[in-house]
């Protein structure tokens, strides 16, 4: 088991915007969460990653408690997020904003190199503005920074928070289809999505949240045809 | 008649009475002795000050660290008209000094808006810490001013140099418990007034996110000047009140750490709270003032005072949370649920 | 109505648009789609006066608009959404969407700070109109809540109220359906139709969500580089082969 | 001509001294965006701390000056590190201006307690110092007791940093006690001028250049000074992984903890490089101006902050350049000023101090985000 | 306001005396000189038995140096600890925002340290210990055209202080009175460290005297960094120049310097020597002309009650205008506005101290 989060609550203040979550996410899979807007998908992310602390639950990655821990001690421990709005450092370059990624592993150099090579290969656009401040690109450019930079944290879980928000369509197919690449490369993915058709198609499992709560839960291929699920999020 | 449900603000204006009734009471059967009128008193110019900065710096969101150049330069006007101009003197009898006192705290709005517009027309278009810098630097300039310009006062035979660091002394005692509490009241009605119509809630807007509000309609650098203005008259009338107490002016007084006072003041009693400036202005006059006793100590205590209180309440005292009768009927509700 | 002539704006060195030109008329609603980076918000910026451009006009009901200042062109009943929103975040619902209307009231400043009737009228009128507005677009559970701790959803809602109350005659919405699912998209798309409807608004848009645009466009604008290289109705924008390899992506189903 | 010349030098003199006081600044403030007013007295510090060490350590002469610099930049370092953890820290994810407040009180209190502190009053600090340990004891030990509901979870760490805050109060306590005659034997008397003893660190020497202008050893000295720690600052923050860090914690921190960086630590960090080198200002101006009070602080402080706006916040090189125009533009506006003017002999000189910051005006008017500034990037 | 029960009460045991100086703030070294030197006469006075056998009680107050804070202290003082005169203060812009309030409530006080002209013109009630300005630049204007025989003098001040800025004109204008030349008139900002602006104009005219009417800590800095650009005119100065420290911070730079000064501590006056030797024992230090003159204040007051027989406030004010006594620079007086006739000495820096040279009477 990679993750295993029970009985989550999560409040802002007074707020409380996840009312008792609990999910799991194996080795190697793509689980995917999705539903509607302040469903508390983002919240929960942030949790996990460390942003911010839970009210109550446990949150536990490869059988380690991590609830309490600092964010930067888990991304050593090997989740690494994208966080919604991509969050880059607009005022390093594209080069930079991949050195910084790896920060906590400066030593091993051969392997460093490989990382970069990989993620270039992965996103050719960026290697072409390798040297350009990450301000000035393309909102699609900067998702794959955004991406490509969590690949070089060289963590085995990724949290993805709606990488394909305000991308033009063919790079929506595009990030899919990398994210996939990804996982056949053996990273375990946690996909937050709003375009839940692309999500399901990719996925393995799919928890749908709804006010906080998981709603319904099941193998994506299920979900994608399941009459509630299509009527209530795919507008179908 | 919907306006008269508003209890509060009946409480309030009953409220008022009474305090003023009590404490004019006590002062004239000595249980109040002059030094804690003077002490309300500079607590209520002072809480003017903090009133006025934060209108700007807590509503507009400006950045002005200057608000003592206003108020020096209020003072000036004031104190130059009552003692030079009309040449009232501590003889003078109070019903004869009063309309004169009146006319140069008018003219003492008048001159600090007019300095304010001036000042502000071309800076605001500035941000943050720049636009903090240009206000340290206007402010210090006016201190620089008033600092340079001296001249001679023929007194009755003698000569005597006026201005400069110098100063301006001999300016007599108007600024009384009614006058002050009368003015003070007049303010912090007319800036809740302002805050709470469609001018303050665009300054309040371009706070919250400049180009929206930009991209709303607004004005900017209008409603950032009107702002500006705004509270640049009030520290300019607190200052004309100030100098009629003090009975002195130094350029010193309109210097960069008096207007970190007024500054702190605001961002104790929390920006873009009327009601946490007056608590903060009231609060620090009385505390610095009654900590008195423990001598050298005492602006390492303030220090200390200021650190814990901040880490305490970052938001400072209030946040932005109003006393009811600060705010009107509509708008209570969205307090209640802040 | 709204007509922009060989509109061409540099950042530096880059050229983010290039010769754009458009002729809308009064109550039609225009698609503007493009890659990322492709120069459409900028358009907006232009159109909105929150950049001057390097070369080009940009007229409104006849008259040059070029250069005001963005308040200025928003009085002239020219409004936007935000790529990123843009709300007043810890201002309420409902003042979020007072304070647009602010150029539309009239209380003076003195009459303000006297709180005079005619200001407290037109203050309750206001407040009632604008909480009329927000029960259409199902705000009204949330009036006295602070806007920037809505869900994203609801904010972009917020915003499209907030944009309404300045009584617009040309409404520019910029990507209002991103971070929705489909379903709320398909949704938003059913009001933006009806409130073109009921305040006779003309509407340029942005979109990356192509049923969307498709639904509501009457013709779509399409451009690459700065540059436009498809003008037609969503059906010959579909098949455009130019956009299918720049934007839309050989697989993309509609 | 030789007057230009030497008002020249002398400029350049007085914004190396603006520019090295501001070099430090820029850097905390660049990345944590916090006007750090207690800076002024973190400088006043490093004067101060140099001056005992002066006193106690008749070493010789060239060991002398290394000592004196280096060990009053690392007790900098270290009173930078305390200020950021117990007043600064604790409100990063709150409202910036909250921040500047605390500064304001951190900045009150350390040079109030300079002033207060002499061997007169030395014994009274101890006391308090003692009182306030006991009073951290007793209200943990009524938590404990009373078992108030505010105790939180992890009460190891919590006990760990009582237990760490209550030693060092005792510590500093015990070492103020015991400073009463040491403070006498070092002739610091608190509130008063202090006289800094440049000539036992070395002898000041002139280098004629033309005329009558000359140029001194000490000039050379902080110039050279100023311009190494401008490269070498300017490496950390453009060249290396911790300056990297350093310039995206200031334009997203929060992405920067999910790169598994402690953002903290990086703050902490550059708070210990920023207040290490105004220690080494507060040194170096101290060489030049031989005069040590406890509010020597207030005025270079303000100083350094319009710097390094002036330059451009954050930018290093922009420190620099702020710093010497503004010492040029002072010079030469007293300089030039006419004093003494006319029959009624009006002094314009007092308009000069006016002068600077009129310029500073105009400067930022032109070009709103400082000489070397980046402009703000708000993407609509 | 006075009346309540005050007169039926019995004989008072104590009397009650303010101090007002800037104890906290960056004028904290001259408010706490003024503090220690009055509260030692006062302390002297209480060990030898009192005044009268009552004791007295002090209440020291802060002003930071700030007028609105002086303002309250002496407001404080008056209403609420109810003292009979008030030795304050050391700035006259401050002591100015005290007067009046004194002046109002009948409060007699005595400023040491304030030389502007105008603190004693606001009544009857207010005195000062020290020279006025324009005593002192006559002394200093007449050294140097009479006794040094020059023409050509340089004056350097602080334009923020009202004490340097008046002593600096009355020095212009007597000594162009004089028959001298001022070559050049410069001013610096409050709290400058670096002069070499001014001073690099000063050198390009070459002056005989330079003129500094400034503080210690000020006038040790100038005199350093003059000597350093080779400007070798004589340096001539004021009572501000008076404490050890100058000799500390100017160290070699000031050697040969010349000021006047209300007493020296040379001086054969047993008063003199006693107040030098009894401050030193108690406050580790030798006096500055703060403390002095504080202590000369303190001295004044303490005589004018004795003389007075009451603490009234009106009777130990007119006791105090008929002052005629000897104090520790010797026999002081009043004139008609309150200001003391007293002569100066002048004093060279001779080895790090400061040596007699000449006394200089009105
Ligand atoms: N900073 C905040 N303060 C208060 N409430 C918040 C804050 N951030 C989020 N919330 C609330 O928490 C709930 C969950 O929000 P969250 O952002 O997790 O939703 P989401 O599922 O990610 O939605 P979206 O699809 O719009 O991104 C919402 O009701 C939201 O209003
Ligand atoms: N303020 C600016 N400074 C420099 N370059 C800018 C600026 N604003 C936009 N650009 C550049 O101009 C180009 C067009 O940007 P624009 O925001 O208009 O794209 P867009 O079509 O709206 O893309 P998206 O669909 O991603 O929102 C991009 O290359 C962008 O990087
Ligand atoms: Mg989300
Ligand atoms: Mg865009």
């Amino acid at each position: 088991m990679m993750l295993e989060i029970k009985d989550l609550f999560i409040s802002y203040g007074a707020i409380r915007a996840v009312k008792g979550i609990s999910f799991t996410v194996e080795k190697g899979e793509i689980i995917t969460l999705i539903g509607a807007n302040g469903a508390g998908k983002t919240t929960t992310l942030k949790t996990i990653s460390g942003l911010l602390r839970p009210e109550s639950g446990s949150i536990k990655f490869k059988g380690q408690e991590i609830s309490n821990t600092a964010p930067h001690k888990i991304v050593e421990l090997g989740i690494c997020q994208v966080p919604e709005g991509r969050g880059i450092f607009t005022n390093l370059t594209v080069q930079e904003n991949l050195t910084l990624a790896t920060y906590t592993r400066r030593k091993q150099k051969e392997e460093l190199k490989k990382d970069f090579e990989r993620v270039y290969h992965i996103f050719p656009r960026l290697f072409e503005r390798r040297r350009q401040p990450a301000a000035t690109l393309s909102g699609g450019e900067q998702q794959m920074l955004a991406v490509g930079r969590s690949l070089m944290t060289d963590g085995e879980l990724l949290l993805l928070d709606e990488p394909s928000m305000g991308l033009a369509p063919v790079l929506v197919d595009e990030i899919f289809r990398v994210i996939k690449e990804i996982n056949t490369m053996g990273t375990t993915i946690l996909l937050v999505e709003q375009n839940a058709y692309k999500a399901l198609e990719i996925a393995n499992r799919a928890y749908v949240l709804e006010t906080g709560h998981v709603a319904v839960s099941g193998f994506a291929a299920d979900l994608k045809d399941d009459e509630i699920v299509k009527k209530a999020y795919l507008g179908g | 008649m919907k306006k008269l449900t508003n209890k509060a603000v009946l409480f309030a204006i009953l409220g008022l009475v009474v305090v003023y009734g009590i404490v004019t009471i006590l002062h004239q059967n000595h249980i109040l002795n002059d030094y804690i009128m003077r002490i309300i008193i500079l607590m209520m110019i002072n809480a003017i000050l903090a009133v006025s900065l934060n209108l700007i710096n807590g509503f507009t969101g400006l950045f002005s660290v200057g608000h003592a150049g206003f108020m020096i330069t209020g003072g000036y006007v004031a104190g130059f008209i009552t003692t030079l101009v009309f040449k009232v003197t501590a003889e003078t009898p109070y019903y004869q000094a009063l309309p004169m006192f009146v006319i140069a705290i008018l003219a003492a709005g008048a001159v600090s808006a007019l300095v304010g517009f001036l000042i502000g027309l071309p800076v605001l278009r500035l941000s943050d810490d720049y636009l903090a810098i240009v206000t340290i630097g206007f402010g210090e300039i006016i201190r620089v001013i008033f600092n340079f310009i001296s001249f001679k006062v023929d007194k009755g035979g003698w000569v005597q140099d006026v201005g400069g660091p110098r100063g301006l002394s001999g300016i007599p005692l108007l600024s009384n418990f009614t006058l002050v509490m009368i003015v003070f009241v007049l303010t912090i009605i007319i800036i809740r007034n302002f805050i709470y119509s469609r001018h303050g809630r665009a300054c309040i807007a371009i706070r919250e996110n400049e180009v929206a509000a930009h991209l709303m309609g607004i004005n900017i650098t209008k409603y950032k000047v009107m702002a500006f203005v705004l509270g640049s008259t009030f520290a300019g009338v607190a200052g004309a009140l100030l100098a009629h107490i003090i009975q002195m002016l130094h350029p010193t007084m309109g210097g960069f750490m008096k207007s970190v006072e007024y500054l702190i003041m605001v961002y104790l009693g929390g920006m873009g709270s009327i009601s946490g400036s007056v608590i903060a202005a009231f609060g620090l006059t009385a505390v610095s003032e009654f900590l008195r006793p423990i001598g050298e100590l005492r602006m390492v205590l303030y220090g200390v005072l200021l650190i814990i209180l901040m880490l305490k309440m970052p938001a400072g005292l209030m946040g932005r949370k109003e006393f009811p009768f600060l705010v009107p009927l509509k708008e209570r509700q969205i307090h209640a649920k802040n | 109505m709204l007509k922009i002539d060989h509109l061409t704006h540099y950042f530096g060195g880059l050229k983010a648009v290039e010769d754009f030109s458009i002729d809308i008329q009064p109550r039609q609603m225009i698609g503007l789609i493009g890659p990322n980076g492709a120069g459409k918000t900028t358009i907006f910026n232009l159109i909105t006066g929150v950049y001057k451009p390097t070369q080009g006009h940009v007229y409104f009901d006849g008259e040059d608009l070029t250069g005001f200042k963005p308040w200025r062109i928003t009085q002239h009943g020219i409004v936007r959404t935000f790529q990123n929103i843009r709300l007043f975040s810890t201002m309420s619902v409902i003042e979020n969407i007072m304070v647009a209307h602010h150029f539309r009231m009239k209380a003076g400043l003195l009459a303000s700070i006297l709180r005079l009737p005619s200001f407290i009228k037109e203050e309750r009128e206001t407040r009632e109109m604008a909480a009329k507005l927000a029960d259409i677009f199902g705000l009204s559970d949330v009036l006295e809540t602070p806007a920037g701790s809505l869900p994203y959803g609801r904010q972009r809602r917020v915003e499209i109220v907030r944009a309404l109350v300045t009584e617009p005659k040309l409404l520019l919405l910029d990507e209002p359906a991103a971070g929705m699912n489909p379903k709320e998209a398909l949704e938003l798309l059913a009001l933006i139709k009806k409130i073109a409807e009921d305040f006779k608004l003309t509407i340029l848009l942005i979109e990356h969500q192509m049923p969307v645009v498709m639904g509501v466009a009457e013709r779509i604008h399409v451009l690459d580089f700065g540059r436009t290289i498809a003008v037609g109705t969503p059906k010959e924008i579909q098949n455009h082969p130019k956009v299918i390899e720049a934007y839309l992506g050989e697989g993309a189903k509609l | 001509m030789e007057v230009f010349l030497s008002q020249f030098i002398f400029g350049i003199q007085r914004g190396t001294i603006y520019a090295l006081i501001a070099l430090g600044y820029t850097m905390v403030y660049g990345v944590v965006r916090l006007i750090n007013f207690a800076y002024g007295e973190v400088f006043m510090l490093g004067a101060l701390f140099s001056f005992f060490i002066i006193q106690l350590m008749p070493l010789p002469p060239v060991l002398n000056v290394i000592v004196a610099l280096l060990v009053p930049m690392a007790l900098c370092a270290i009173l930078g590190l305390a200020m950021d953890t117990v007043a600064y820290k604790p409100l990063r994810a709150k409202p910036r201006l909250a921040a500047l407040i605390t500064a304001i009180g951190v900045s009150f209190f350390l040079s109030n307690l300079v002033s207060y502190i002499g061997p007169d009053s030395v014994r009274t600090v101890s006391v308090l110092l003692f009182a306030t340990a006991g009073l951290v004891i007793l209200m943990t030990l009524s938590q404990k007791l009373f078992n108030f509901p505010k105790v939180p979870k992890s009460t190891g760490i919590n006990w760990l940093k009582r237990s760490i805050m209550v030693g060092s109060l005792c510590l500093l306590g015990a070492v103020a006690w015991i400073a009463k005659p040491a403070l006498a034997l070092l002739r610091w008397k608190g509130s008063s001028f202090t006289a800094f003893p440049v000539d036992k660190l070395f002898e000041v020497v002139k280098y004629p250049i033309f005329g009558s202008v000359y140029i001194t050893n000490v000039q050379i000295v902080i110039i050279i000074v100023a311009v190494v720690l401008m490269v070498a600052l300017s490496f950390l923050v453009n060249r290396t992984m911790l300056g990297m860090a350093m310039r995206a914690s200031k334009n997203n921190k929060e992405a920067v903890s999910l790169m598994g960086i402690n953002v903290n630590s990086v703050i902490a960090f550059t708070f210990i490089i920023g207040t290490a080198l105004a220690g080494a200002a507060g040194v170096l101006s101290a060489i030049t101006y031989p005069r040590i009070t406890a509010f020597m602080g207030i005025q270079p402080g303000l100083k350094a902050f319009i710097a390094a706006v002036l330059g451009g916040i954050g930018s290093i090189e922009g420190a620099m350049v702020g710093g010497i125009i503004m010492g040029l533009a002072e010079q030469f506006a007293i300089g030039l000023a006419p004093s003494s003017f006319g029959a009624a002999h009006i002094d314009f000189t007092p308009l000069a101090e006016g002068i600077s910051f009129a310029i500073l005006i105009v400067v930022l008017l032109l070009r709103p985000q400082g000489i070397f500034g980046e402009p703000p990037q708000d993407k609509v | 306001e006075k009346k309540d029960g005050d007169s039926a009460a019995p004989a008072p045991t104590e009397v009650r005396i303010g101090i007002v100086a800037p104890i906290t703030g960056d004028a904290a070294t001259f408010g706490i000189s003024t503090r220690n030197g009055a509260q030692l006469y006062f302390d002297q006075v209480n060990a030898a038995g009192g005044i009268n056998g009552m004791t007295i009680r002090t209440f020291v107050e802060d002003d930071k140096g700030d007028p609105a804070e002086g303002a309250n202290a002496w407001s404080k003082l008056i209403d609420q600890d109810k003292v009979v005169t008030i030795v304050g203060t050391v700035m006259s812009k401050v002591s100015l925002a005290g007067a009046p309030i004194s002046q109002n409530k009948g409060i007699p006080m005595i400023s040491p340290t304030s030389t502007n002209p105008a603190v004693t013109l606001v009544g009857d009630y207010v005195f000062r210990a020290c020279f006025i300005d324009p005593f002192q630049g006559l002394v200093a204007a007449k050294y140097a055209t009479q006794t040094m025989n020059v023409r050509r003098a340089a004056v350097l001040y602080d334009a923020g202080n009202d004490y340097t800025k008046g002593l600096a004109e009355v020095f212009r204008d007597e000594f162009i009175k004089m028959g001298g030349e001022i070559v050049a008139f410069e001013s610096y900002a409050t709290g400058t460290s670096d002069f070499n602006a001014q001073l690099v104009k000063i050198n390009a005219v070459a002056p005989d005297v330079l003129f500094l009417p400034n503080y210690y800590n000020d006038v040790g800095l100038i005199a350093k960094q003059a000597r350093a650009m080779g400007i070798s005119a004589q340096f001539l100065g004021g009572d501000g120049w008076d404490s050890p420290d100058l000799f500390t911070i100017g160290g070699t730079a000031i050697e040969g310097g010349i000021f006047s000064n209300h007493f020296t501590a040379e001086s054969t006056l047993p008063a003199a020597q006693a107040f030098v030797r009894d401050y030193e024992a108690r406050y580790g230090q030798k006096p500055d002309a703060l403390a002095a003159l504080a202590y000369e204040a303190a001295m004044i007051v303490v005589d004018s009650i004795r003389r007075a027989g009451s603490i009234d406030p009106t009777a130990i004010r007119d006791a105090m205008a008929t002052t005629n006594m000897e104090t520790i620079t010797g026999r002081i007086t009043f004139d008609a506005s309150r200001n003391p006739i007293k002569g100066a000495v002048l004093l060279e820096v001779r080895n790090g101290a400061a040596v007699y040279k000449a006394t200089v009477n009105p």
